[in-house]
């Protein structure tokens, strides 16, 4: 990233966050907004796994899961407060995202992908049926929303929807700024080397072994911390929030918006939500166009919406 | 060139994605003749063979076998006009029984009687794959897939069949029962192609050789002719100047 | 001793590819390693770098035993390599390939730096590369990916990039293959003028036997898992043991 | 971000804004917000749900809408698909109450999901009536805005574990559907049985698990005398009739999700003979509103009366009423309204208590061999075959 | 003891059904190398085939199961023509939209049957059997005796015929059969075919038994998955073991342990069978994924 993008997204995100608090938005746009940077953050944390370090997990939800649970069994039965929490909602799926990386490394592509498939329906069953610590199917109700605080003089709230919707934003920019700064740093080249040629990788002294499990400990990090926006934001975290299907849809989000590329998840996490949204009238059929689309995204347009648009860029660069 | 050839290959040029690996060459096998192709590694004859096989698609210039066009066939229909291959990597199926991968040997032949008899004269050219019938492919000895292949081949009676380097990784005793093999099969006039990397043993069977050289052949004359070419040796074991004259470019 | 290698021997099922095969290379220079198809050279090759490793034997570099070491480590130590199917990174463009090998291998200082956005890269290394492009007739293509390049220039983008990091031990695995008779010249050209810059060994296995006879100073000649002769390419041409194996 | 990627983000955005018509309550149309299932596990049950509203929107329109201010406004109904799934309750909900801007919002099935979607309607001042969901705590979060027609597990509990100990059925076995709707109804019977009443066995299976022969076989391993099912009618109907094929001699115990014709229809009558459950709504009970409201029912669906719509109807009607009474379209005018309702339901009296629960009678039902009910409990309404 | 015995039986009738979408899904695999996430919902969409035609066309249940087989077999083609083949040899791809047909596939049978689960009324199958203290449903019977029927026909056309061994060449060795001038391209059309049969036969047979409902596919789908890791990738008598294994466990272990905990210990087993055995108790060493 060059500097002026630095100082432009510096910049730009204070700006929009402050625009989303203030301006006046819709409320459910400004849900739908929210609810996409719910699923962005995780995405963005994924995206580190399958778009750089070339690991598909299908069992991502579980991460999420556990950022939501940490938060909400902090917050509800030990007065936390969702600043105290948020940290160790990410500690905690960190831990446990590295923990899985290195017991599913020496598997190949489809056992591996199976195995974080088992991972998440295993955590979701222990969500579900450890009621002394979960509270079961019905969830822990009553999160509550982020405190407000103030510094430098300023106020700063999260109990409304725009201030709320204005944190996720931020809270997304600071994932992807996150996740911006390690892919452009030797860490991503590392791990870029790692997906494109393990064995070359290796050979020029990166330890593959340790690039998979980091990959997995930040992008599960990530998706922890994006699981307690998300349990803030629904004020509830119950197991059907993190069903195995959730774990796919992460994965579909990350590939239609784009794996490998930083908007990728961001892409993907807008549609993903918003098309079934406005999808809303068409009722039984909603789903259906979704996976229609999804389909043809694959087959017409493998590298997702950010490669798309990448493509018209150029193209259009190179008419000028 | 002999009129009466089997094989018959005219300025093929062909390669991967767009790359040429062999350019422009013309060759032909007369029946009862063991050519053999000479050339280091990367010099492009793996690709010449595949190339014949029909398994790359956008290859240039025309093949027959007898007469009869190879040019657009599928592998398939190469088989049917008489052409077998016994390419250099693996191509039994490890966990078929012997049996089973000779009957694969005559896939395309729909007549079941007439199969189950080329079999029984398989074996009988193979004593040894007999032995291990209800064997695995895949248990047995490196020679004995290389047998296996070969004897595979003979399924369809072919007229012509390359073979890709048999001899690759077996003990010289094995080497040799190989060797005896083509010379067996070309003694029942069918043409045998020739990949080897023993020059001495493959000019030692052969009749005919030619001589690739970065997609090109740069030589070609009789077997026993080449035996005594120290330009052979060099292009094998180096020399100070060059080896051959460069093709034009 | 710069490099050895102690009766390294590898079964891979039942077949012996390796059969008490050792050498020892005292000085820096370039070394030939040939021998005819299935001798054992790549799976030698392969233990030296750390990409398989041998049943029984030993390999040490610099007297240092890395028998066991993988291939990172051993790359940490000073060794690079090239591969027979030639590898680079192909969706990065030839100064990024260049450059990525020049940069620091810890994940932990490299999560340090993401945040406060040090460069890591060592001074001279962006100059390095661009000397490396020009010695190798690449630097037209500096910015372009390098799946765009032909074979032959993506060998010679993967050794100029094992050559990034001035390796005291260069192992190239047949760089002769697939390249056009012209680039030959320059690629034997581009070889010597990188050793005469580093020293070092550079360890070559090769089959054309006129590019390695012209290259090397010392030849080692494998047969049958084992080494069969080893000495000067004059030597080792005229030797009828080495003959008879290649010809036989 | 690139300024691209930003605009596209609007862009976006704006789409998803633009599928949604104004379809606020503006001329001569009162449109209600419902949140169900129309797709998923719970799709079944969301479609009694869908009867018992629509029914009763047809008849609060054929009698000529709802009065308000002097104006008749016909019902329309605005409905979203939540799949039992917390976020999309919550989008469903904010569109419900943002875009749409309906007055009052009816449904929903899962207990998982009302957690989501009731600060929804607290900061948009719009009440939510629960007609399904029976987790206890659903109604005890402090929200003033979420209403619940139906009877939770704890009452629903309590009258059948009367009725459980009376009979001395012990010990007694649960299998529950693995999720709120099951895990909820073996707990509201643990707490409301006696103390020290003996549990022999409590399986639990997954939404979408069709086999029961494990449980039958630990079942009939533990000694239990009756078996309680926590689950829906579908699996329900398979559970009956494998522990029935398996000859287990255990008294069958049920829940008010079962009872329909199609249920009958998956079993043999014989197969239901003597099982007990409770229920909110007994649909042959020789109450005038009720058999009133099963005759209205099955000449408009063509089959039995089921709880779950008579619930749902029930609660469009105290929305309707509560929205006559307020004289007003506006949600915090209709809150106030619901508070202080008295509604007769054709399920009972309406009328919801400090934390917006009402507490409408709860039945336990017998099956006899002909594939009629009768009714146990209460005694003051107990009635033979056919009555229930 | 004898509760052991019991539940090993359950388990085996619950396997039965999972080796059936093993099975499909290691056919497809095997040959092609892709791991198709809609075989649960193809299988699924062979139940309401079949009870569609069963309630509505002939009332004659083998009809019914046979249309449910040209039927998916139709629709097999189209998907292998019209998704697959062209998405072929990029794995993520060939997943990726393996789960949106999942979607379009469970959506639309929702849209078009309703989502209530439909009664596939076979009285023939309804009766029960007693054998000793325990008895069966003839439709469970059904199951396992077809299922065993369907492998061993499996076995014998993998086994005994040329173009079964040719399937069992090409995916052993796809260069090989290549050589051997086997249509390699044909064969997968015949993998996609004899999987859509097998996933419309046990959609067939389940669908009696219990209900047609959109997510009948669902658990199958899973834990067929985890029968075939646990067989091995790519063998077929592992698939076979590895379903009925995984029926078994689940039913076993809920004699020791809380039922609501059967998948934890099913994925738990798995995992640690794929940390000892990286490959599944079956599997090749040597065969590599292509990722």
């Amino acid at each position: 990233m060059s500097r002026m993008a630095v100082l432009a997204f510096c910049l730009a995100v204070p700006a929009l966050v402050w625009g989303i608090a203030q301006g006046g938005l819709p409320p459910y746009l400004l849900h739908i907004l929210a609810l996409a940077c719910t699923y962005a953050i995780p995405a963005i944390g994924l995206n580190i796994m399958l778009g750089y370090a070339g690991l598909v997990c299908l069992g991502h939800a579980a991460f999420v899961g556990l950022g939501a649970y940490t938060l909400g069994i902090l917050a509800v039965d030990h007065g936390w407060s969702f600043w105290g929490a948020l940290p160790l909602a990410a500690v905690v799926a960190g831990v446990a995202g590295g923990a899985l990386g290195a017991v599913t490394l020496r598997l190949r592509t489809h056992f591996f992908m199976i195995a974080t498939l088992a991972f998440g329906l295993v955590l979701h069953a222990v969500m579900n049926n450890w009621e002394e610590l979960t509270r079961g199917p019905v969830g822990l109700p009553g999160i509550p929303r982020p405190e407000g605080f103030t510094l430098l003089g300023l106020d700063f709230a999260f109990r409304r929807l725009p201030d709320f919707a204005a944190f996720a934003v931020g809270a997304t920019a600071v994932a992807f700024a996150i996740s911006a700064l390690l892919i452009r740093s030797d860490f991503g080249r590392m791990l870029v080397a790692i997906r494109q040629d393990e064995t070359l990788a290796a050979a020029k002294g990166v330890n593959v072994t340790a690039g998979k499990v980091l990959a997995f400990a930040i992008g599960a990090a990530i998706a922890g911390a994006g699981g307690a926006v998300k349990a803030a934001f629904l004020r509830v975290s119950a197991p059907a929030s993190f069903e195995y299907l959730e774990g796919i849809n992460l994965v579909l989000i990350v590939i239609i918006g784009g794996a490998g590329r930083l908007s990728g998840p961001l892409l993907g996490a807008l549609l993903f939500v918003a098309l079934p949204e406005y999808l809303r009238v068409a009722a039984e059929w909603r789903l259906v166009f979704f996976g229609v689309a999804l389909v043809m995204l694959m087959r017409f347009a493998p590298e997702g919406l950010a490669g798309i648009l990448a493509r018209v860029f150029r193209r259009r660069a190179a008419a000028a | 060139m002999a009129e009466n050839a089997l094989l018959k290959a005219e300025a093929v040029s062909a390669g991967y994605g767009g790359r040429m690996i062999v350019e422009d060459v013309s060759l032909s096998v007369a029946p009862g003749e063991v050519l053999c192709l000479l050339g280091h590694n990367g010099a492009g004859k793996s690709t010449l063979l595949r190339a014949f096989f029909g398994l790359l698609p956008g290859r240039t210039g025309h093949v027959a076998v007898a007469d009869r066009s190879l040019d657009g066939l599928t592998p398939r229909g190469v088989l049917l006009t008489g052409l077998a291959y016994v390419p250099q990597e693996r191509s039994v199926f490890p966990k078929l029984t012997v049996r089973e991968n000779l009957r694969m040997g005559g896939y395309a032949l729909d007549d079941a009687a007439l199969l189950a008899r080329r079999v029984e004269q398989a074996l009988d050219v193979f004593p040894r794959l007999r032995e291990r019938i209800g064997q695995l492919a895949g248990t047995l000895s490196g020679g004995e897939q290389r047998m296996l292949e070969v004897a595979r081949t003979l399924l369809l009676d072919p007229r012509v069949v390359m073979l890709d380097e048999p001899s690759i990784g077996l003990a010289p005793r094995l080497a040799e029962q190989v060797f005896s093999t083509i010379r067996d099969l070309a003694a029942q006039g069918r043409g045998i192609l020739l990949v080897e990397q023993s020059v001495k043993r493959a000019l030692a069977v052969s009749d005919r050789a030619v001589v690739m050289e970065m997609g090109r052949i740069v030589l070609e004359d009789s077997a026993a002719a080449l035996a005594s070419d120290d330009r052979v040796a060099k292009l094998y074991m180096g020399a100070a100047g060059k080896a051959f004259d460069q093709p034009p470019r | 001793m710069l490099l050895e290698a102690r009766d390294l021997t590898k079964n891979f099922g039942g077949v012996r590819a390796l059969d008490g095969a050792g050498f020892a290379i005292a000085e820096a220079g370039i070394v030939g390693l040939i021998g005819p198809n299935g001798a054992g050279k790549t799976t030698l090759f392969d233990m030296i770098a750390g990409r398989q490793f041998p049943d029984a034997g030993r390999v040490t570099l610099d007297g240092r035993d890395v028998t066991g070491l993988p291939p990172e480590r051993r790359a940490a130590l000073g060794l690079a390599r090239t591969f027979q199917e030639c590898r680079v990174f192909p969706e990065w463009t030839l100064r990024e390939n260049l450059l990525f090998a020049a940069r620091p291998r810890s994940f932990a200082s490299a999560l340090l730096r993401a945040f406060t956005r040090q460069e890591a890269l060592p001074g001279g290394a962006a100059a390095r590369a661009e000397e490396l492009l020009r010695l190798a007739t690449l630097d037209a293509y500096a910015d372009a990916p390098a799946s765009i390049l032909s074979f032959g220039q993506r060998r010679m983008l993967e050794i100029a990039s094992a050559l990034m990091t001035r390796p005291r031990w260069l192992l190239l695995d047949e760089p002769a293959a697939g390249i056009n008779p012209g680039l030959l010249d320059a690629l034997g050209r581009f070889l010597r003028r990188a050793h005469a810059d580093q020293g070092g060994l550079f360890l070559i296995v090769e089959h054309n036997m006129e590019f390695i006879m012209g290259l090397a100073g010392r030849i080692i000649v494998m047969h049958q898992g084992a080494v069969l002769a080893d000495g000067p390419p004059e030597a080792v041409q005229s030797d009828e043991a080495v003959i008879e194996a290649y010809l036989g | 971000m690139s300024k691209l990627h930003r605009r596209t983000f609007v862009a976006t955005l704006a789409a998803g804004l633009a599928g949604a018509g104004g379809a606020r309550a503006q001329g001569g149309t009162a449109t209600l917000g419902i949140l169900t299932a129309l797709s998923g596990p719970l799709a079944a049950p969301g479609r009694f749900q869908m009867n018992g509203f629509n029914l009763a929107r047809d008849e609060l329109n054929e009698a000529g809408g709802i009065e308000v201010g002097g104006r008749r406004l016909r019902v329309e109904l605005k409905v979203y698909d939540t799949r039992g799934n917390p976020a999309e309750g919550a989008s469903s909900m904010q569109r419900l109450t943002t875009v749409d801007r309906v007055p009052v919002v009816l449904g929903e099935l899962s207990s998982g999901v009302v957690p989501a979607v009731a600060p929804i309607a607290e900061e948009n001042e719009v009440p939510f009536i629960m007609t399904v969901p029976t987790g206890p705590g659903l109604t005890k979060q402090r929200n003033r805005w979420v209403f619940r027609v139906n009877a939770h597990n704890d009452m629903l509990g309590k009258a059948l574990a009367d009725f459980v100990a009376q009979r001395d059925w012990k010990p007694i076995a649960f299998i529950a559907w693995n999720n709120d709707a099951g895990r909820g109804g073996v707990r509201g019977m643990q707490e409301a049985l006696p103390q020290g009443f003996p549990i022999a066995y409590t399986g639990y299976f997954n939404v979408g698990e069709v086999d029961f022969s494990a449980h039958i076989t630990n079942i009939r391993n533990s000694g239990a005398k009756a078996v309680m099912l926590f689950m829906d009618e579908e699996p329900g109907s398979l559970a009956i009739s494998q522990i029935r094929a398996a000859g287990l001699p255990v008294q069958l115990i049920g829940t008010l999700a079962m009872g329909s014709d199609r249920f009958l229809a998956r079993l043999d009558a014989q197969r239901l003979n003597g099982m007990v459950q409770y229920n909110a709504f007994p649909p042959n009970a020789p109450i005038p509103r009720i058999q009133a409201f099963s005759q209205r029912y099955r000449a408009r669906f063509n089959e039995e009366a089921h709880g779950f719509a008579a619930q749902s109807y029930d609660g469009l009607m105290v929305a309707a009423a509560a929205i006559r009474a307020a004289g007003s379209l506006q949600g915090s005018r209709i809150r106030d309204a619901l508070a202080r309702i008295e509604h007769q339901g054709v399920t009972g009296l309406i009328k919801f208590d400090a934390e917006g629960q009402a507490h409408p009678p709860v039945y336990v039902t017998e099956w006899c061999a002909d594939g009629k009910r009768s009714i146990l409990y209460p005694a003051e309404l107990a009635a033979g075959c056919g009555a229930g | 003891m004898l509760a052991f015995a019991e539940q090993a039986v359950n388990g085996l009738m619950m396997g039965s059904i999972y080796v059936f979408v093993a099975l499909g899904m290691m056919l497809i695999y095997g040959v092609m190398h892709v791991l198709n996430f809609a075989h649960g919902a193809l299988f699924m969409l062979g139940g309401y085939v079949a009870q569609t035609i069963f309630m509505r066309v002939f009332d004659n249940y083998l009809l019914a199961v046979a249309g449910a087989v040209l039927f998916l077999i139709l629709i097999g083609a189209l998907l292998e023509r019209g998704v697959f083949a062209p998405l072929r040899g990029n794995l993520r791809n060939q997943v990726i939209a393996s789960l949106g047909l999942v979607l379009v596939i469970q959506n639309t049978v929702v849209a078009v049957f309703g989502p209530n689960a439909l009664q596939f009324p076979v009285q023939a199958t309804r009766a029960t059997v007693q054998l000793g203290p325990l008895s069966f449903a003839v439709q469970h019977l059904l199951i396992i005796a077809v299922g065993a029927a369907c492998v061993a026909a499996l076995f014998a056309f993998l086994h005994l015929t040329k173009l079964g061994t040719a399937l069992r060449a090409v995916s052993q060795n796809p260069r090989g059969a290549l050589v051997v001038g086997i249509d390699v391209e044909a064969t997968h059309k015949l993998a996609f075919a004899l999987s859509m049969a097998l996933a419309a036969i046990g959609g067939a047979l389940l669908g009696p038994l219990f209900l047609v409902f959109p997510q009948m596919g669902d658990l199958p789908l899973v834990k067929g998955l985890a029968g075939i890791v646990l067989g091995g990738m790519g063998s077929i008598p592992g698939a076979v073991l590895g379903g009925l294994a995984i029926g078994v466990i689940e039913a076993t272990s809920t004699l020791v342990l809380p039922t609501d905990w059967k998948d934890v210990v099913v994925f738990c087993t798995i995992v640690v069978v794929l940390l000892l055995r990286p490959q599944g108790l079956f599997g090749l060493r040597t065969r590599d994924d292509h990722g």
